[in-house]
């Protein structure tokens, strides 16, 4: 049976998951990064959203901003989505369902933001769902040079010393995975930042981070 | 009560893994989930007492 | 603050980059960067030959252009990446419904797609070999459409 | 190298440049101008016989112009 | 072989190259809408210079992340511009009145022939023709839910090749019914949401 | 297809991709699109997928009306 | 196992302390003890504790907790030779832990502390620029490779001195009163950690004392190689009062100014990795 090339930097495999040719891996490292993922989903679960606190104006008082029941159920419906989509993206052992799983993350993300009536926060979760967007073109591309140049999807043949990925590939791969989670370009993030409920908000950074993560292993690895 | 479990459980898992009975890595992840634990009950077992939840501080 | 264009240059960078509505420019400017690198590289790529799922295109067949071989209701040959994760590779490929076997013995140019006919490959690259790239596809139009109804529905 | 090949490229190019600089830079002109590189698509797929991509290329370029559309009565002309 | 692949991806990239330079260069929010649109075409363009059958079922993925990409952030300028209505009354062009009804059952029942997802978005092409023309009682809820089923359905086919192969044939049939539903029931909600607001 | 053909159907839908590039006036180019159209789908007919020949012509001509309603918009 | 770990705890409670105290001598001030931070976090977890009442109580716990966690996991990775790979993935989610803090109070503080450290997330690329030279060289990222590659090829802070200053970027923009540190500006209070106090301060105490212990460790290990436990001891405190000059003399910048540093900081590494590829 086809495995992991042996010296992987993700360390060697711990547990396969076949779904035909998309073959899900566990290594020391997404196992890491899986478990993360879990944890955090599950404070999204269970944790109630904090009431922001404001201050007026001109004195000592001060108001609390509450979410709406059918806001909360939207929004936490959309992290657990989120929270599923980086389970998949962080043990995907294919290049295009890595690919997959990460836009699902984007258009999450998207979707908590959405959900908030600020026009500022709209501004910003418009502004990234654009990049999101044309985040699919490096992004599918990168995987499509991929398979075009080796013939092959599968992370595990790639990593091998056999097949030599071509670099452009690998650029437009992080470049999709930078677009989608909005890695470091943390600016819109930053205002998304400002609105209240964070569980939610915070599953917008774990996902993206650990798309980051997974995405430096996968280019460091081919 | 927590405090002794998880204390416990940190201290076991130290000496397990000098006594070779467990692999370096399993006694490693047993103290890093034990140990968050054991800080956090620790302090609150010697803590003065609760009080009721304030709003936060707001501004001198 | 102070206006634009003044201050030194890391500040008028940092200005730059932490107004949002630049986001996309600059996203857009760094990919620009990558593909001119892309096109110098562009004599360096190699097409491979040894393709996963190749396409063979049996123009002599009554189902000519969606015709792959194999036998109905049988196996046919494709080659997967891991042909041992999926036992019963082929089958989904090579199956004609009572509506396209008629279609096919009736006429020479109506074809196939995903169910209703022989299909080809497709379907069992869809379906069987590759199905949770399906099912992450169709995850994906179902958040989506939950965004757009929840703020379509909204009461302001 | 066939003809569709070659066409769907010429295709897409002079859709590519039509829809980013467009003669008079109206919505409604790009939402047009964006049906050429389409068909330019369109010829690829189909000189690689990539048929049920097509077919579903075709219906969602029709939903994508409904919503476009959408989105364009809505906001006006400009 | 190789000599196609590469002209295609130079055309390719220089049209990305032209198409992001046009984003670049925009300010304005419904523009970059455009734009990105034609972003997913170059998108598709490179996967499909891959020119194997997996290529083509990769197409489909592609294709649809782009079109709910598209949905979700055109709902998101409109809430952010807040245009909840149209500006205008609904155009009244003959074709709008006879056309409807015979195009909208052409491409329903072609897609029904063809089911699967194919099928499915053509249906819904069909689908959302005939509610924008002929307007429509509010059935967001009823199609809501029967497109919920058919995802759900469509889920358990898919399971039947993962656990239970043998039944293989049971599996297709199941799964290309249900996603056949499920995109038709989804693309025509898209049709009705034309109108003002859901009430 | 015989190469003459070719090269006239290419001819047509490249007339008809220049044109929809270069008119201004709305409704020119969405007879310059259908004239890409009629270019196009004598290649689909050709290679044998007659199907995918009725779907394109149902989808097209669904799509121009889409657009038409917001081209009325510009008259007015 | 476990007393190693406690061990690092008190080192790093001790090393904040020294911290403090030559950033006051260097100021001209004469500053704390240097075992003052101990008994901060001793104090602390006397006090009398309780959730604030806007405050999404799951979160704001676990925060606590997964800090902890995480900058265990850290040190036995350090200790045990792991990969690379994994520290730096914990490294990255300790922005996650700096989020959670401020967000989770519903303070407006925190919640100021947390957009900065949303906004000061471009540190993690001079951190992965440093990776991607450190495999490029050895061909590992097993910390045991790497300690191996040193020992037969010399220091990797000789072999490539760029990549050990983006290195030193990082490690001074996670310290106290450092010239990145705009999360816990005075401006903003304590920033994230405005409304952890008591019990869950004390063990943020005892989080990020880790966590300093662990950043230090794993420079000299990395940058320097296998050498006695006593002489990496020495070596992290001369580092640490290196960082303790830098954070004593450098006003503290402005939020976007940070970025923009860092990310010139991954290009100057980007540059060299690329000229280091041509020349080899």
């Amino acid at each position: 049976m086809n495995s992991l090339a042996v010296p992987a930097i993700g360390g060697a495999e711990l547990h396969v998951i076949e779904f035909g040719d998309i073959v899900n891996y566990f290594s020391p490292y997404t196992a890491m990064l899986f478990a993360f993922a879990v944890l955090f989903t599950v404070i999204a679960i269970v944790s109630r959203p904090e009431r922001q606190v404001d201050i007026a104006f001109g004195g000592d008082a001060y108001y609390t901003k509450d979410i709406q029941p059918e806001q909360l159920k939207f929004q936490r419906f959309m992290a657990i989505a989120c929270g599923l989509a980086t389970l998949g993206a962080v043990v995907s052992g294919d290049v295009f369902n890595f690919t997959l799983f990460t836009s699902m993350v984007g258009i999450t993300n998207i979707g908590i933001v959405a959900a908030y009536k600020n026009r500022h926060v709209l501004n910003a979760a418009f502004q990234y769902g654009i990049v999101a967007m044309i985040a699919t073109v490096p992004l599918f591309g990168g995987a499509a040079i991929i398979l075009a140049t080796t013939g092959t999807l599968s992370m595990w043949e790639l990593f091998g010393s056999a097949i030599a990925v071509p670099l452009i590939a690998k650029a437009f791969l992080v470049l999709g995975v930078m677009g989608e989670g909005m890695a470091p370009f943390y600016v819109a993030k930053a205002e998304i930042t400002r609105a209240p409920g964070a569980p939610y908000v915070l599953i917008i950074h774990v996902s993206s981070l650990l798309l980051f993560l997974r995405v430096v292993e996968i280019v460091l690895s081919m | 009560m927590g405090t002794g479990v998880t204390g416990a459980i940190c201290i076991a898992a130290g000496a397990s893994a000098a006594l070779d009975m467990l692999p370096l890595w399993g006694a490693g992840l047993l103290i890093v989930v034990a140990f968050p634990f054991f800080v956090v009950l620790l302090g609150l077992w010697w803590n003065a007492s609760e009080g009721e939840g304030d709003i936060p501080f707001i501004g001198y | 603050m102070k206006p634009e264009g003044q201050g030194s240059i890391i500040s008028r960078i940092s200005r730059a980059l932490s107004n949002y509505d630049y986001l996309a420019g600059v996203y857009a400017l760094l990919v620009i960067i990558i593909t001119i690198i892309g096109i110098v590289s562009l004599p360096f790529l190699a097409y491979e030959d040894v393709q996963v799922y190749p396409k063979h295109i049996d123009r002599s067949s009554p189902l000519d252009p969606y015709d792959r071989g194999g036998t109905p209701f049988n196996t046919t040959a494709v080659h997967a990446q891991y042909p041992d994760n999926s036992p019963y590779l082929g089958y989904v490929t090579a199956y004609l419904t009572p509506l396209s076997q008629f279609m096919a013995d009736g006429s020479h140019h109506l074809g196939t797609t995903i169910v209703s006919h022989p299909g080809g490959i497709i379907d069992e690259i869809l379906y069987n070999t590759r199905g949770l790239d399906t099912v992450v596809e169709t995850s994906i139009l179902f958040v989506a459409f939950t965004i757009a109804a929840y703020l379509f529905r909204r009461k302001d | 190298m066939n003809a569709e090949f070659i066409l769907g490229l010429a295709v897409l190019a002079i859709g590519v440049l039509a829809v980013a600089f467009p003669r008079d830079r109206s919505y409604l002109t790009r939402l047009i101008n964006l049906e050429i590189p389409a068909f330019g698509l369109l010829l690829i797929m189909l000189s690689f016989d990539e048929m049920l991509a097509l077919l579903t290329f075709i219906a969602v370029t029709g939903i994508s112009t409904f919503v476009l559309v959408r989105i364009l009565e809505r906001r006006g002309p400009v | 072989m190789d000599a196609v692949y590469i002209a295609g991806l130079g055309i390719a990239f220089l049209s990305v190259i032209v198409a992001f330079y046009a984003i670049l260069r925009e300010q304005d929010d419904l523009h970059r809408i455009l734009l990105t649109d034609l972003a997913e075409i170059l998108a598709l363009v490179l996967i499909a210079l891959v020119a194997t059958d997996l290529a083509e079922a990769l197409i489909l993925p592609g294709l649809v992340v782009g079109i709910s990409e598209l949905m979700a952030i055109s709902e998101v300028f409109l809430v952010k511009e807040s245009l909840s209505r149209p500006r205008y009354s609904p155009l009244s062009i003959e074709v709008m009145d006879s056309a409807p009804a015979i195009m909208s059952l052409a491409l329903v029942l072609y897609g029904i022939v063809l089911s699967g997802f194919s099928g499915g978005a053509l249906a819904g092409v069909g689908a959302i023709f005939y509610f924008m023309c002929r307007g429509h009682d509010e059935r967001f809820a009823v199609i809501e839910t029967a497109s919920g089923y058919a995802w759900a359905l469509w889920i358990f086919a898919f399971f039947i090749f993962m656990v239970l192969p043998e039944y293989w044939l049971f599996g297709v049939m199941t799964a290309g019914g249900a996603i056949l539903l499920k995109v038709t029931g989804k693309m025509s909600l898209v049709g009705t949401m034309r109108g003002g607001h859901n009430e | 297809m015989i190469d003459i053909f070719a090269a006239i159907f290419g001819a047509i839908a490249l007339i008809g991709a220049a044109g929809a590039a270069i008119e201004r006036d709305p409704f020119a180019k969405l007879i310059a699109v259908g004239v890409i159209a009629g270019g196009v789908v004598p290649f689909i007919a050709d290679r044998g997928y007659l199907d995918v020949a009725i779907a394109v012509a149902l989808v097209v001509p669904v799509t121009t009306i889409f657009i038409l309603l917001v081209c009325r918009r510009e008259e007015a | 196992m476990i007393d190693f770990l406690l061990f690092a705890v008190f080192t790093g409670l001790l090393l904040h302390g020294i911290h403090r105290k030559a950033i006051a001598r260097i100021q001209g001030r004469p500053g704390p003890p240097i075992w003052q931070e101990i008994l901060h976090s001793l104090k602390f977890s006397f006090k009398e504790t309780w959730i604030p009442a806007t405050a999404s109580e799951v979160l704001f716990v676990a925060v606590v907790l997964v800090a902890l966690g995480i900058w265990s996991a850290a040190l036995f990775i350090l200790l045990l030779e792991g990969s690379i790979l994994m520290l730096f993935g914990i490294y990255m989610l300790h922005k996650i832990v700096e989020h959670g803090l401020g967000l989770s109070s519903g303070s407006p503080y925190g919640k100021f502390g947390a957009i900065r450290s949303v906004i000061s997330a471009a540190s993690e690329i001079p951190l992965f620029a440093t990776i991607g030279a450190i495999y490029f060289v050895t061909g590992s990222l097993q910390l045991s490779d790497i300690i191996a590659y040193q020992a037969a090829n010399g220091p990797l802070l000789l072999l490539m001195p760029p990549v050990a200053a983006a290195m030193y970027i990082v490690i001074l923009s996670k310290m106290h009163y450092s010239p990145f540190a705009i999360i816990e500006a005075k401006e903003i209070v304590s920033g994230n950690r405005t409304e952890h106090f008591g019990v869950w301060r004390a063990a943020l105490d005892v989080a990020f004392s880790l966590k300093t212990f662990v950043l230090l460790y794993a420079f000299v290990l990395i940058f320097i190689g296998g050498i006695p436990f006593a002489a990496v001891l020495v070596l992290m405190l001369l580092l640490l009062l290196s960082l303790s000059f830098v954070c004593a003399l450098c006003p503290m910048l402005s939020p976007y100014d940070t970025v923009t540093m860092q990310s010139l900081a991954t290009a100057l590494v980007a540059v060299y990795l690329v000229a280091v590829v041509v020349i080899a």
